[in-house]
């Protein structure tokens, strides 16, 4: 089977508001979150969403930072880096900054972007990433009162689905539908290991099982594993999913069915740059009080 | 293919009277209250005589050996572990507590038919305290129940053949302290002729499993291990009551009659198999395979053997079912010299629990190679059991001392009372290299 | 100060060392609740048989099997690893079976002159249990003679005793600077003392001891305190974490107090002297905050904990417990109850050599963040 | 006649032809999806290295993890802790813990004079300890498996992976290159992590003398010196490591 690097990827792109101009804001903040997978920068003026980029991270933190920014702020008739006013940085590589003047960690920054995203209602929230699941239960300001997170192991996270669309050649993008297009929902695979997982569906390859079958039961064996770790804490309404995973279908719908609660949805904002967000709008907070502070 | 020798087989008719037994006895716990009784509820095997001398009608559940029968229902089971979990109950801890605190989260007891009835909650805890958790356990259950009174006896003390007057005296105070405690809780008093008749009725019991155990040194082995652990867990569970003697005796003669009549467990045996500690209940089809597949047949284990049973161990691990004490010598007795003799007996022939739990893994390597010479075996299989530390202690290097003896040894992983910890076809690989790496093939195709 | 440090950093030469000036003998154990004493009134010196985080234990896998704490793994990987080549004896005082595996293993592959098990009662609310570790004491005793082939007389007794009461209490009396608003002392320092006292000779640390008393009143601390941290946990003597937490992360934090054997635990209580003088050492360790392993049928330890809460102003813990250690395991869930009725918000760490560094580091940072304001 | 072994690991099928003991060809095709067809190529790129057409009365044996899987060439199979033994035994009779290291399995087996396998262990769980642990870290690093391998002998300066698991370790290897580490002191760093895994398992079944490697992780130098050093002996690998196991099935 021809191996692509082409099927693990996912689109990046970025975005402008219509209709803002921001010269006419008062605070303009951006938040910087470099993951493991993505990294992406979010410009916000006065606490609304304005420009973001989402992109693959690159092979360091500085570097990555500097192109999602230069990107975000690509089309966005002529705000430069010197016109934001504060910078925070966040997920795995937020010590390694150089523009943010702050960093907080991505758990508090998924609880205050799932919070805009979602509106306050939101109490528990999944975030899985490309290496990491964390399940975080917050106040109805976005303030994080708990949260757990995988650790050791990488299995069940985003990596795993990437190896998995490679293997079998179907676009990340395509496999949570594709999952579904099976008669009966098979056994979870029994090994959500990224390794040994790829060795386990292509043996059921060859036993004859559906690209679609295979991925049934991979997506199956990740929501099993996820829904294990939410368990441990417990879910309060609102639901929400953020991070690139809370695009797939095929995990989403399956850890809703098993948890039996529908997650909240949103088309007005990507639930992947919430992390972005909530550096964001610590960002402005933060300006702010420095501003009262500093006369 | 090898040749291969051929034994005749038949059904152990004494199967269908455990079953009897073991529904029974779930059944009269899960129903205590119908009658007026009581529920005492701990470890299998804390002195049960003497919880049953505070009146016939209080029925003695053993969490152990309730979550090991909970564990074959592995649905159920499954249900029970969760409810743990998300309650914040660390996945590794003890298997079979799992399953048992697991019930009382999601109320609900399952009995040997598989009927579900509502969480029968205890009147008293009463445990002993064997390895560093066990009543800590109890603790917990208490607490989870809404606040069941404890009362725990330590058991770290020497037990089986290093046992002192030392800790005899310490069991005993501790005995004492706990009568007195009970009769303020329950209201109720030690009542000693019923103490007499139960105590005798437990040592009985104990010693008579030594007496049938001792026909599977036969070959061919009249029982499997598989089978035995249908019955000995009466040793734990009820041994006080007058069935479980009786019914030991029968299995007793039984075995002698198949022996006689060279009548075989497993009518392929080529290749005796000793294991160790409570194994993976939910898969226990793992040892089916064996037999059918490779003539292989597990018949020992210093846990079948030992866990409270009757020997008497001599200093080189050979093994005698254990002398009794009359009735008249219990009854000449004051209460308190009666107790002493009663928990003496217990705990010097209680030597898996030593061996087991102080870890002392030297004089448990030698009693399993007692075990290999006197049964005749001809390599292990050891359970690396994630569910249990207590049964796990010491059995790699009892591991490496059989290895050193010349014997094969397997291992593979799984735990007792949780079915996630098992990897069915890892295992049933493992132990098809195990036996072709010995030259033995398979007897049959496939498999 | 430095000395505590250097003394942690270089145990094993210190053992060494000591042996060569001394000529006396050197002997390991495996849990705080070995009486110590017993072995100074002989004249030898106790050391505590530690493991070495963040190293591979690999090398104890063909004897303990990976479901019992790294702690034990690693304590018996260190003998194997030929780290303790100078013990003359080893000895433990029963506690969880994990560390008791390592001790087995330890007598069966790492031969010494002299080991030894003590049956310490795990009912330490138990009727008889005095009288009966008072027997063990007296027959630890008896062997010890029969080892140095001398006796061990009601004054060595004595001597042993306040070799290590002063130790202890001189401890109690540096743990009080900790209850400072800025703390004299840092979570680490704190746990280089305790570490290093268990791994010298005392009567040396006993002079340290008394030295930084007279220094601590005048002890200028120019860090920020920040969140008041308690760490409640399984055998902790992880400087690195520690020392992360307290210099490594963006929200400033210190350790103020801890519920562990490398900490508070092993010297809070007070020792009441008796003509028998055994009696007296049972006691001693029997009425000992307890390890949970111990702590039943009544739970004595919470409200330990809670008093370790108030008098240090604690804000906040870390559950920091050892992965597979079941005695602490179990307690949490209890545990946590407890805590949020006290209002006192908590994390909980699964503690294993393999976690990496960076996510625990996100972890505290975060759980940190949830308890100030972050802007 | 000739006798033909064939190994179908995770990622490499291999195939030795052998005739009274003598080597007559070694050829290794990537497992693709469909083993028969890889099979069947590898035999056929064997034949053709050999000089020979295919022998009517060939023996043909199957091993590795995917013996059971060509059931049209042969089902004549033998388990993997046999092959090994027996190509270990090939080359140096006085083996007598062997180690076969591929790409996703990891296996460790104790024998005795007679070839018998007396005890043998795997890396069930995880992959974390074999090969693709390797490839995954260079392919983070964007380096060769040869090039990373051996600088790893050039390694100065002492630095730990903590993580246990494959993903985990390529951004802690990531994060480690931004912090300026060394390609050597890393590449030094993860076959450390490697050789310990191993040789925990090696002690489980029992160190003794002489260790064998094989598999396609013995081509491995970092790996190799690596593992001596956890070990504390010098172990003996065979020449042309990776088809010891094909060979111990022609045999
Ligand atoms: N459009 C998409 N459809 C399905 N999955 C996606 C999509 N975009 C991203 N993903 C998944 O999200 C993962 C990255 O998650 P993200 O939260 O961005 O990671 P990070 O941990 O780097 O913040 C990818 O590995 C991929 O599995
Ligand atoms: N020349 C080489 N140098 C270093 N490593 C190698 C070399 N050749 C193969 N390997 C390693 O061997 C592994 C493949 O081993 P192999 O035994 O062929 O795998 P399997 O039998 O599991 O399919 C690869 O993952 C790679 O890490
Ligand atoms: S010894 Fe085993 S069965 Fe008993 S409580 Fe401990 S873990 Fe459970
Ligand atoms: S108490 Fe816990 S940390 Fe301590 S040795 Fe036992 S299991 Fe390990
Ligand atoms: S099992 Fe797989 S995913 Fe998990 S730690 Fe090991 S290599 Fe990583």
């Amino acid at each position: 089977m021809a191996q692509s690097k082409d099927f693990r990827d996912w689109d990046q792109y970025r975005w402008t508001a219509p209709d803002t101009d921001w010269r006419k804001a008062s605070i303009v903040s951006c938040g910087i979150d470099i993951g493991s997978i993505s990294t992406q920068a979010v410009i916000m003026v006065d606490g609304q969403l304005y420009a973001y980029s989402n992109m693959r991270t690159g092979s360091n933190s500085p570097d990555s930072a500097d192109k999602a920014l230069s990107w975000a702020l690509e089309d966005t008739d002529g705000l430069s880096q010197d016109d934001i006013q504060y910078i925070v940085g966040t997920g795995y590589g937020r010590i390694n900054i150089p523009m943010a003047q702050r960093a907080i960690t991505e758990i508090a920054c998924h609880a205050l972007g799932a919070n805009f995203i979602y509106g306050p209602s939101v109490r528990t929230i999944l975030d899985v990433g490309g290496q990491d699941v964390k399940v975080i239960q917050c106040d109805e300001k976005g303030k994080v009162i708990n949260f757990l997170m995988n650790d050791k192991c990488a299995a069940g996270t985003g990596r795993g689905m990437e190896v998995m669309a490679d293997l079998l050649s179907v676009p990340l993008v395509e496999i949570g539908q594709k999952s579904f297009e099976v008669d009966e929902e098979p056994e979870p695979v029994s090994s959500t290991c990224v390794v040994f997982g790829k060795s386990e569906a292509l043996s059921l390859l060859r036993k004859g099982w559906s690209i679609e079958k295979v991925l049934a039961a991979y997506c199956r064996a990740m929501a099993n594993r996820i829904v294990e770790l939410i368990e441990r804490l417990g879910v309060q309404r609102e639901f929400a999913i953020t991070g690139g995973q809370s695009k797939n279908i095929g995990v989403v719908k399956r850890i809703e069915m098993l948890l039996n609660i529908e997650a909240v949805k949103t088309e007005k904002y990507d639930p992947q740059i919430a992390g972005g967000i909530g550096a964001a709008l610590f960002a402005r907070a933060l300006f702010e009080k420095s501003r009262k502070s500093g006369g | 293919m090898t040749e291969v020798k051929k034994y005749p087989e038949e059904p152990l008719k004494t199967w269908n009277k455990a079953k009897e037994l073991r529904l029974k006895y779930f059944t009269s716990y899960a129903k205590a209250h119908e009658t007026g009784g009581l529920r005492f509820c701990g470890s299998a095997g804390s002195l049960n005589s003497i919880q049953q001398a505070f009146g016939r009608d209080v029925f003695i559940l053993g969490s152990e050996p309730y979550s090991a029968h909970a564990a074959f229902f592995s649905d159920f089971a499954r249900k029970c572990q969760e409810a743990c979990e998300s309650r914040g109950i660390a996945h590794d801890l003890c298997g079979y507590m799992k399953n048992y605190w697991g019930g009382i989260l999601i109320n609900q007891f399952i009995l040997p038919t598989h009927e579900i009835v509502p969480w029968p909650k205890a009147d008293v805890m009463w445990t002993q305290h064997i390895c560093c958790t066990h009543a800590k356990w109890y603790q917990y259950a208490g607490e989870l129940e809404g606040g069941v009174p404890e009362f725990g006896i330590d058991f770290n003390c020497r037990i089986g053949h290093t046992m002192t007057d030392r800790d005899i005296d310490y069991v005993l105070e501790q005995v004492l302290e706990g009568i007195e405690w009970v009769e303020k809780v329950t209201g109720r008093k030690f009542d000693d002729e019923l103490f007499i008749e139960a105590s005798l009725n437990e040592l009985a019991a104990n010693s008579a499993w030594g007496q049938a155990y001792e026909y599977n040194q036969n070959i061919p082995a009249p029982i499997d291990e598989k089978s035995l652990y249908s019955f000995f867990p009466f040793n734990i569970l009820c041994p006080q009551w007058a069935e479980t003697s009786a019914l030991f005796r029968e299995l007793r003669d039984e075995l002698k009659d198949r022996v006689d009549r060279g009548i075989a467990a497993v009518g392929n045996e080529r290749f005796r198999i000793l294991t160790d500690g409570p194994p993976q209940w939910a898969m226990l089809q793992v040892y089916r395979y064996m037999e059918k597949v490779y003539g292989a047949v597990t018949l020992g284990s210093t846990y079948t053997a030992y866990w409270g049973t009757g020997w008497d161990v001599a200093e080189d691990g050979s093994l005698i079912a254990a002398k009794i004490p009359t009735r008249e010598e219990f009854a000449q007795l004051n209460r308190e010299a009666r107790l002493r003799k009663y928990i003496a007996w217990k705990l010097s022939k209680q030597e898996a629990y030593s061996v087991t739990f102080t870890g002392c893994h030297p004089r448990k390597s030698a009693l399993m190679l007692k075990i290999m010479e006197l049964w005749k075996l001809d390599g292990a299989i050891i359970h690396l059991n994630r569910g249990c530390e207590g049964s796990a202690m010491g059995v790699l290097e009892n591991r490496l001392d059989i290895i050193k003896a010349g014997y094969p040894v397997l291992t593979y992983e799984g735990n007792m009372g949780d079915v996630r910890d098992f990897d069915y076809a890892g295992t049933i690989r493992k132990i098809e290299n195990f036996f072709e790496n010995l030259g033995l093939e398979k007897l049959i195709k496939g498999g | 100060m430095s000395s505590f440090k250097n003394w942690s950093d270089n145990r094993h030469d210190y053992a060494r060392e000591w042996k060569k000036k001394t000529g006396g003998k050197v002997l390991g154990y495996f849990c705080t609740y070995l009486p110590e004493e017993i072995l100074y009134a002989a004249d030898v010196l106790p050391v505590r048989i530690f493991g070495q985080h963040g190293s591979d234990i690999g090398i104890s896998s063909a004897h303990i099997y990976d479901m019992y704490c790294p702690f034990s793994r690693s304590c018996l990987a260190e003998g194997l690893k030929g780290k303790y080549d100078y013990l003359d004896g080893v000895a433990i005082a029963q506690s969880c079976m994990h560390i008791r595996q390592a001790f087995w293993s330890w007598q069966k592959h790492l031969p010494v002159e002299y080991s030894y098990y003590i049956y310490m009662p795990h009912g330490v609310q138990s009727k008889g249990r005095y009288e009966y570790y008072r027997g063990e004491l007296v027959e630890f005793k008896e062997s010890l003679e029969k080892w140095l082939g001398r006796t061990i007389s009601d004054a060595d007794l004595d001597k042993g005793i306040d070799i290590v009461r002063k130790n202890k209490e001189s401890m109690r009396k540096i743990w009080e600077f900790r209850k400072n608003d800025r703390p004299s002392i840092t979570g680490l320092e704190a746990m280089e003392i305790v570490f290093s006292s268990q791994v010298t000779d005392k009567r040396e640390h006993n002079e340290a001891l008394e030295q930084l008393i007279t220094e601590l009143p005048d002890r200028k601390v120019d860090r920020e305190t920040g969140t008041r941290l308690m760490i409640i946990g399984s055998e902790d003597d992880d400087r690195e974490f520690t020392k992360m937490v307290e210099e490594g992360l963006s929200l400033p934090a210190t350790f103020v107090i801890e519920d562990h054997c490398v900490g508070s635990r092993y010297f809070w209580n007070d020792f009441t002297p008796g003509e028998d003088r055994l009696a007296s050492i049972a006691r001693w360790y029997l009425d000992r905050p307890p390890c949970p392993s111990k702590d039943w049928p009544k739970r004595l330890r919470f409200s330990h904990i809670k008093n370790l809460i108030q008098e240090y102003k604690v804000e906040a813990a870390i559950l920091m417990q050892q992965k597979f250690c079941d005695p602490h395991e179990l307690d949490i869930p209890a545990l946590k109850t407890y805590l949020d009725e006290l209002d006192i918000p908590y994390y909980l760490i699964e503690f294993d050599v393999l976690v990496p560094a960076g996510q625990l580091k996100t972890r505290v940072e975060a759980f940190l963040e949830t308890r100030v304001e972050l802007v | 006649m000739a006798n033909i072994g064939i190994d179908i690991g995770s990622q490499n099928t291999k195939v030795a032809i052998l005739e009274d003991r003598k080597i007559l060809a070694l050829a290794k095709v990537p497992t693709g999806f469909d083993q028969q067809v890889s099979v069947k190529k590898a035999i056929k790129l064997g034949l053709d290295k050999a000089g020979i057409g295919m022998p009517d009365s060939a023996q043909i044996r199957v091993t590795g993890i995917g013996r059971k899987a060509v059931p049209d060439i042969s089902t004549n199979e033998i388990n993997e802790t046999m092959s090994a033994a027996k190509g270990a035994f090939f080359y140096f009779p006085s083996a007598r813990v062997v180690i076969d290291a591929g790409a996703e399995n990891v296996t460790v087996m104790k024998v005795n004079e007679q070839m018998r396998v007396l005890d043998f262990a795997t890396n069930d769980k995880c992959a974390a300890g074999a090969g693709s642990f390797v490839e995954s870290m260079t392919k983070a690093l964007g380096t060769t498996i040869d090039d990373f391998a051996k600088s790893a002998l050039q390694r100065t300066e002492k630095i730990n992976i903590n993580a246990q698991c494959v993903i985990f370790a390529e951004s802690e290897v990531v994060s480690l290159v931004h912090s300026g580490a060394s390609r050597a002191d890393i590449s030094g760093a993860i076959h450390e992590a490697i050789a310990d895994r191993i040789s925990a398992l090696v002690r489980r079944v029992g160190l003794e003398k002489d260790v064998v490697v094989m598999g396609g992780m013995a081509n491995n130098v970092g790996f190799i010196d690596a593992l001596e050093k956890a070990l504390d002996v010098n172990v003996l690998v065979a020449t042309d490591p990776e088809y010891a196991c094909a060979i111990g099935a022609a045999l």
